[in-house]
């Protein structure tokens, strides 16, 4: 049946746990296998005698053998098969114990400390020789993920260096959520007053990736092999992942993904410049002048970006739970962080999808539609959800100044999505 | 309500009479050695021994009442086996429950920054 | 203490006297007691038979199987396609949770008590259990407890309907009915994160274990104190000593939920801190405290089913059951172990390297004694003869299936794969094996094994091939493919599922199977029917069976046995038909004092009822319904006037005396 | 309660008194309850040792005051069991009013000591000492009582002149049973929870 099956179906999907990319899903997945040869092992023998006795002494019509003997057991027998199942799970066992060990602490590899690939501004002395950090911060039902040495804070979409060991460490602000990147690492969970750790590693390091490629000698060094070794990572690593809270947590659990985009060393530096960096005004304003004209003379902010801000600042509310890094005035911290959410792959936590799988780029019409959507009715995207209902209903809805119900219109939400497009 | 006081209820043959007096002395010497060993108790903790001293010793002190009234005063050393398993099980199975959650949820566990911060 | 006995003569016929022709009799407050009525729904409500009651928990039992079945076709249905929205996400979550304690809790414990009530007694040759009225006490205190946590339900639809808003304590919440799992991981059950839905549950479940823990300890001194003479402990049958282990586990386990909820309750209605992370809390320990309940739990649900199947392979082998002592020592050790290895739900919560390591060889090595059973299963069907009776093709199913579920549960013990399957449909595949595939298989092979017995009636035609087929396809179909939704990433308790992760058509596969599955239920039910309406009568032993509940009539009259049998061996009815003329059970002699039956009682049925007001007055007061506190006292009120009340009527009884063996 | 409604001594092949094994079964689950409880209290006095100074509120001499008084209602109700064998009523009520008069006294201190606690701003929802510490001793104080109100019907009852030596003594020895159960439950409170409280130096 098995065979039946791995041979229908197609095991290399989104959240595979089956094709692996880095060593801790790697010897999960082993493991799973030797469970699964032993077990299965057991079965046919198993399941062939217990087959067996009961095609061999079925009753026949008209039996002619005797009563059976009444005997009452074999000491002999029980003994020896106890004795077997002890040692087919002393095989299981020993590199179950191997696994838990190598899974458990972040290892000490050069290559994967930070002075050695970081290639960004310079680092604060001490961080030089650690692996780079991310804090994993669960919220019902969304992710913030901060880069406590890089200072920068990204949410849903997280980004890591392809080959190089990351150390996570996991925190949650209300209920226990898990941790799941299935093609990288199994979970582990954030539980509220505890911080849980963990590492991960997208593809193997080089020592590792040399050992698999049967290259002798771990000191074998050459520029050609490091070649094959950056051709192996863009090929087979570089990637967008898929993960998924894995804990339930409430009303949206599961509504709650996130994603992992693997990068080589220079796009990470890249990107975590255009992090710290964030955002200018619409037009090319400073921000101080760009507010200057708000309190003086908010209409002369024209155009369909400069609405988006204006609402994102005021009516909307929206800046009291985001920040957008470079707007000074974004600040809020309820909410994700949507510094270039605009050129992320999905919004609401992974619900809402505008990557095209063929080559990764941003289908554009749904990103807007996406965000559209999201504004005008995140309740439906996403039950309970925790964000102010700007579209109206919900746990909060906008009260003019006089009280009365003063919904988002279409044409401020589609000016609000277009601003929110344009952050990237 | 009759008062039946002076007239002493039926007993069964076999009157347990004898070992029941015998019982009674035991009872009172443990009585006082009880309450002897709750004073040493009181007296210990503010004594300047070594702390992990005390401590054990306390321990062996509350244990070896605990023993002591089960044993005798609940009959347990005069009846049957079999009630001594079915208490024994609980307490067996409640002491190994404490012990391992006693290591599985260390001070390393908590983190109070992870509380407090949010 | 003295009783009230009434003497009542029966004839010299081999006919027993028809009990509703006996006078009821007075109690000590007074009162008449309930009498063996003419009308039946009193005389249900008050028996203290142990085979009436037994009937009775097999009966709810079936019906809290369909709706929590009926629960598990909403989810499958809303699951078939990905962003169904048929249902709400809160309305899914609800079904999960009440679709997993409703089978646990509410159709296989009571399964299993039901056999234990109705054949613990007949199998070690007793009159009844040992507290005939605690054991009607356990069973109503089981309906309350059903009652209060389905409660939830109700108020969930006066919701919907626009008729109910909760204020209060959960003022601004939504789920009326219990909406946080099956296993409530705090701090999700606190107050700011759900609402009355938990309160039910907790309440539900605390009477439920009250309910179990009554009827556990009663099952202990049952089998300790009363069996025959001559029924050795080493004599007694399999299904009796499971019986045995399970009370157990259920007398040690049971108390760290109790204590568990106890504590939520206070954080919920008294403001502690036991699970609130601002006030120090720590969530882990709820799940520590949970599953060293919760794991002996799931050992308390698959060893009655072992017993079940350790009973019936024999008879239909025409054998004795291979290695009786180690099978029945492997499942005390299988028990024992359970409180050991709780935390292997808890891989993933960062236990530590070595504590990890330790739970993880320690569940491993339950694979051992498991394993013996299995193997001693083999060991009784080699070089016997084989009939494919009913309750045998679904024993057979049980060992196959069970045997699936276990491996799956291996790979689960070892440690970091279990990081990858945690949480995902793998171990919903995993348990749904060892529960359908397992403990349900044997509980039908039993039904069918012992309904006869029990109603007097013998099945009739084969409908029960066709309930074989349809429910072992349907459970493979349904559960099989979830082990690879699992490792391809699907976690469980998801309402529902993004297309383009490659689950569409495993979900849709196993969506098909649960109906398939439920035809197969639906087979079993119109079978179980049409047997109690136009069974042919069974006689006393219609399978050629071996141990003493074959000895008596079917049904079983309330007396038992007539005389009280004297035991002289193991298989005791086998040895009786078949073995030397030394073997043979022979009977005492009860010098005219006739047979002492209890008498009913209305006290336990009152002293349960009052656990309703007590669930629902707590959960309702937080659901911020008015005065209900008080309607919480005057439950507590009724359950402790219950309870006096019954310690004073005195025990009662009265004797008769049929003359003869019915069987 | 008084539930051997039918008990066919002799039969099984290990005569004990049914209610005597069921109390026996019960104080074995029991030990699950307090060791949860207790479990409880101390995990989270080792999680935070700091977070409360248990030796603001305690009192040393109240308790181990009442906590002599238990331990002598220990030894007064194993002279009332051993009275109800001999089939010595008049013994059996003195020493059953002693028990009696000893758990009030008990329970008498925990309500002044919860009382005091709580003025001294110790409550409930304090921090986790607080909640683990009224729910252990609540549950070992609803014992007591429940225990104190089972020998005052025990006593009464015996007025009724339906006492006999064979049921009655069972009777009262598992009430027996359960009351020293409820003491040494408290030899460990006292010990678990107060004395290491004062052992210098051991936080
Ligand atoms: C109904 C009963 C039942 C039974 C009998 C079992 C039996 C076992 N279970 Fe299962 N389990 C559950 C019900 C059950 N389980 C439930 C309900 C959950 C999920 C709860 C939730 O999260 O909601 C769960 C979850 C669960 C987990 C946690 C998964 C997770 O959440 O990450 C684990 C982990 O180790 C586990 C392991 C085992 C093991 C090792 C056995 C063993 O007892 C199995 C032993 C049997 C065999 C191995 C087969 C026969 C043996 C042989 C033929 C001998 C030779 C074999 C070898 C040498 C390997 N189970
Ligand atoms: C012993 C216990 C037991 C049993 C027997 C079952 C039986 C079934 N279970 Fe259950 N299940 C659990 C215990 C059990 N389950 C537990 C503990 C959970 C975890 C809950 C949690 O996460 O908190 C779970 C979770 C669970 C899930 C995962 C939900 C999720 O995580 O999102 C699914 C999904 O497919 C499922 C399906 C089924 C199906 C199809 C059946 C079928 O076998 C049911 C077959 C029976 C029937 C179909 C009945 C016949 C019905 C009719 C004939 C219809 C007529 C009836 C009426 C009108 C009332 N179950
Ligand atoms: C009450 C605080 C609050 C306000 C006000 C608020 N948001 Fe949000 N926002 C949230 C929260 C919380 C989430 C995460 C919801 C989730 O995914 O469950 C979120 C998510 C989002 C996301 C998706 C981010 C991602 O990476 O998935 C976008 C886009 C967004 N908000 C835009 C806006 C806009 C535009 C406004 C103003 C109209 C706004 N928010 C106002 C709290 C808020
Ligand atoms: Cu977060 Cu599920
Ligand atoms: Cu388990």
């Amino acid at each position: 049946m098995t065979v039946l099956f791995l041979g229908g179906c197609n095991l290399d999907t989104r959240m595979t746990t089956f094709v692996t990319k880095g060593p801790v899903a790697e010897t999960q997945y082993d493991l799973f296998m030797l469970t699964v040869w032993v077990t299965l092992g057991i079965f046919i023998a198993v399941g062939g005698a217990f087959a067996f006795a009961i095609i061999k002494f079925r009753e026949r019509p008209d039996d002619e053998r005797p009563m059976p003997s009444q005997g009452h057991g074999n000491p002999l027998v029980e003994i020896g098969l106890i004795g077997a199942s002890i040692l087919l799970l002393v095989i299981i066992a020993v590199p179950t114990l191997q696994g838990i060990w190598y899974t458990h602490d972040t290892p000490e590899d050069p290559e994967s400390f930070m002075g050695a690939w970081y290639s960004g501004e310079e680092l604060a002395e001490e961080e030089a020789d650690n692996p780079l950090i991310v804090k994993v911060i669960g919220y019902q039902w969304w992710w913030a993920f901060e880069y406590p040495q890089l200072g920068i804070t990204t949410a849903n979409e997280m980004v890591i260096p392809a080959g190089k060991v990351v150390h996570i460490e996991l925190r949650s602000f209300d209920v226990i959520h898990s941790f799941w990147l299935p093609r990288i690492a199994g979970k582990v969970d954030l539980i509220p007053g505890r911080t849980n750790s963990m590492w991960i590693q997208a593809g193997d390091n080089f020592l590792r990736w040399k050992e698999k490629q049967g290259v002798a000698g771990p000191e074998e060094e050459s520029p050609a092999l490091r070649a094959d070794y950056a051709a192996y990572l863009e090929e087979e690593i570089h990637n967008y992942y898929y993960g998924q809270c894995a804990e339930y947590c409430g009303d949206s659990h599961a509504r709650m993904h996130f994603r992992a985009t693997v990068v080589d060393n220079k796009e990470f530096a890249e990107w975590v410049i255009d992090e710290r960096t964030g955002h200018g005004t619409p037009d090319g304003k400073t921000w101080d002048d760009w507010y200057a004209a708000y309190a003086d003379n908010p209409d002369s902010l024209t155009g369909d970006l400069n609405e988006g801000l204006k609402l994102f600042m005021g009516r909307a509310k929206c800046a009291t739970c985001h920040v957008v890094k470079g707007n000074p005035r974004a600040l809020g911290v309820a909410g994700p962080n949507l510094t270039n959410v605009g050129s992320r792959m999905s919004i609401a936590a992974g619900w809402l999808n505008h990557r095209i799988e063929e080559d990764g780029s941003i289908d554009l019409e749904k990103q807007y539609d996406n965000f559209y959507k999201w504004i005008k009715e995140t309740d439906v995207v996403k039950p309970g959800n925790r964000m102010w209902k700007a579209g109206g209903g919900g746990i909060g809805e906008l009260i003019d100044e006089n009280g009365e119900l003063a919904l988002l219109t279409e044409d401020e939400i589609h000016k609000l999505s277009l601003y929110l497009q344009s952050l990237k | 309500m009759t008062d039946t006081d002076y007239t002493p209820i039926p007993v069964a043959q076999d009157s347990h009479k004898d070992t029941e007096t015998k019982r009674y002395h035991t009872f009172v010497n443990l009585a006082l050695a009880l309450a002897a060993i709750t004073g040493i108790e009181l007296v210990l903790v503010y004594m300047p021994f070594h702390p992990i001293f005390i401590f054990s010793t306390l321990l062996a002190l509350s244990l070896f009442k605990f023993v002591a009234v089960v044993a005798w005063f609940m009959h347990l050393i005069y009846d049957k086996l079999i009630l001594t398993l079915a208490f024994g099980t609980g307490m067996v199975i409640a002491t190994g429950t404490f012990v391992a959650l006693g290591f599985l949820l260390s001070r390393n566990w908590v983190d109070v920054d992870a509380i407090t911060q949010f | 203490m003295s009783q009230t006995e009434t003497e009542i003569h029966a004839p010299s016929t081999t006919q027993a006297p028809k009990t509703h022709e006996l006078k009821p009799e007075p109690s000590q407050l007074g009162f008449m007691r309930p009498d063996h009525s003419k009308s039946v729904i009193m005389d249900w409500l008050t028996t203290v038979d142990h085979k009436k009651i037994g009937i009775m928990y097999g009966a709810i039992a079936l019906f809290f199987l369909l709706v929590g079945g009926f629960e598990a076709l909403i989810i499958r249905t809303q699951l078939a396609f990905p962003e169904n929205d048929l249902i709400s996400a809160q309305r899914y979550n609800q079904l999960f949770t009440m679709h997993g304690t409703t089978m646990i809790f509410l159709a296989i414990m009571p399964l299993n008590a039901a056999f234990f009530n109705f054949l613990v007694p007949l199998q070690i040759g007793a009159r009844d259990v040992a507290f005939p009225r605690i054991n009607s006490f356990s069973l109503w205190a089981f309906v309350a407890g059903a009652i209060v946590i389905n409660f939830g339900w109700v108020l969930q639809a006066l919701q919907v309907m626009g008729l109910f808003e909760a204020s209060g304590p959960t003022a601004g919440m939504t789920d009326l009915a219990p909406a946080m799992g099956w296993f409530g991981y705090a701090p999700l059950t606190g107050t700011n994160f759900t609402g009355a839905g938990t309160d039910f549950w907790i309440m539900g479940l605390q009477i439920l274990g009250i309910a179990s823990l009554s009827a556990a300890m009663n099952f202990v001194v049952t089998i300790v104190n009363m069996r025959a003479p001559g029924m050795k402990m080493m004599r007694m049958p399999v299904f009796t000593w499971m019986t045995l282990v399970v009370s157990l586990l259920i007398v040690f386990a049971f108390p760290a939920i109790t204590i568990a909820l106890g504590q939520l309750m206070f954080d919920r209605c008294f403001g502690t801190n036991f699970f609130v992370v601002a006030g120090g809390g720590q969530p882990i320990l709820w799940q520590h405290l949970f599953w060293i309940f919760g794991h002996p739990e799931v050992y308390i649900l698959v060893l009655p089913a072992m017993g079940i199947i350790s009973e019936i392979l024999p008879v239909f082998s025409k054998k004795p059951l291979f290695g009786y002592s180690i099978v029945v020592f492997s499942g005390a050790v299988i028990g024992f172990l359970g409180f050991a290895v709780w935390s292997h739900h808890m891989f993933t919560t960062g236990l530590g390297k070595v504590a990890t390591a330790a739970f993880s060889l320690l569940t491993m090595a339950i694979a051992v004694p498991t394993g013996v059973k299995i193997f001693n299963w083999i060991g009784t069907l080699w070089g016997g003869r084989v009939r494919f009776s009913a309750p045998m093709i679904f024993s057979l199913g049980f060992v196959w299936m069970f045997m699936m579920g276990g491996f799956s549960g291996i790979m689960h013990s070892s440690a970091p794969a279990d990081a990858q399957q945690q949480d995902s449909y793998f171990v919903i595949a995993h348990f749904h094996y060892v529960a359908i595939g397992g403990i349900f298989l044997a509980v039908v092979a039993g039904i069918y094994f012992w309904l006869p017995k029990m109603i007097g009636k013998m099945w009739k035609g084969n409908l029960s091939t066709w309930v074989a087929i349809f429910s072992t396809v349907g459970l493979n179909v349904t559960f099989f493919p979830m082990h690879f939704l699992g490792l391809l990433g699907m976690p469980r308790r998801t309402h529902t599922y993004l297309e383009g992760f490659g689950w569409e058509t495993y979900n849709l596969v196993c969506t098909i199977g649960a109906y398939i599955l439920a035809f197969g239920i639906l087979l079993l039910v119109v079978d179980i029917i049409r047997c109690f309406r136009n069974g042919e009568p069974a006689g006393n032993d219609p399978w050629d069976a071996r141990t003493l509940e074959w000895a008596t009539t079917s049904p079983p009259q309330v007396y038992n046995f007539a005389k009280t049998p004297i035991i002289p061996a193991r298989d005791a009815l086998w040895e009786d038909k078949y073995g030397p003329e030394n073997r043979k059970i022979t009977h005492e002699d009860d010098h005219g004092h006739g047979i002492h039956m209890p008498s009913q009682s209305w006290m336990p049925f009152i002293a349960a009822l009052g656990f309703i007001p007590v669930g629902l007055g707590m959960s309702l007061m937080q659901a911020g319904v008015p005065y209900m506190g008080y309607v919480a006292i005057f439950g507590l009120l009724v359950l402790g006037l219950g309870i006096a009340l019954w310690a004073i009527e005195g025990p009662g009884g009265y004797h008769m005396h049929p003359e003869v063996d019915a069987a | 309660m008084s539930d051997t409604e039918h008990q066919e001594d002799g039969h099984g092949s290990l005569v004990i008194n049914n209610k005597k094994l069921l109390m026996w079964l019960f104080l074995g689950s029991d030990c699950m309850f307090f060791g949860t409880l207790i479990s409880t209290h101390l995990i989270y006095r080792k999680l935070y040792p700091e977070s409360y100074d248990p030796l603001l509120v305690f009192d040393l001499e109240l308790t181990s005051g009442s906590t002599f008084i238990l331990l002598m209602s220990s030894v007064l109700m194993a002279l009332a069991v051993s009275a109800m064998h001999k089939g010595e009523l008049k013994s059996f009520r003195l020493t059953t009013i002693g028990v009696i008069f000893c758990g009030l006294i008990f329970l008498a201190c925990q309500v002044y000591e919860f009382a005091h606690f709580t003025n001294e701003g110790l409550t409930l929802s304090t921090n986790t000492f607080g909640s683990t510490f009224y729910m252990m001793t609540g549950t070992h104080g609803v014992h007591v009582a429940i225990g104190v109100f089972w020998l005052i019907c025990l006593y009464f009852y015996s007025y009724t002149g339906k006492m006999d030596a064979h049921e009655s003594a069972v009777d009262v020895e598992v009430a027996g049973l359960y009351w020293h159960f409820v003491d040494i439950v408290w030899i460990i409170i006292f010990t678990a929870v107060y004395l290491i409280e004062y052992i210098p130096g051991l936080r």
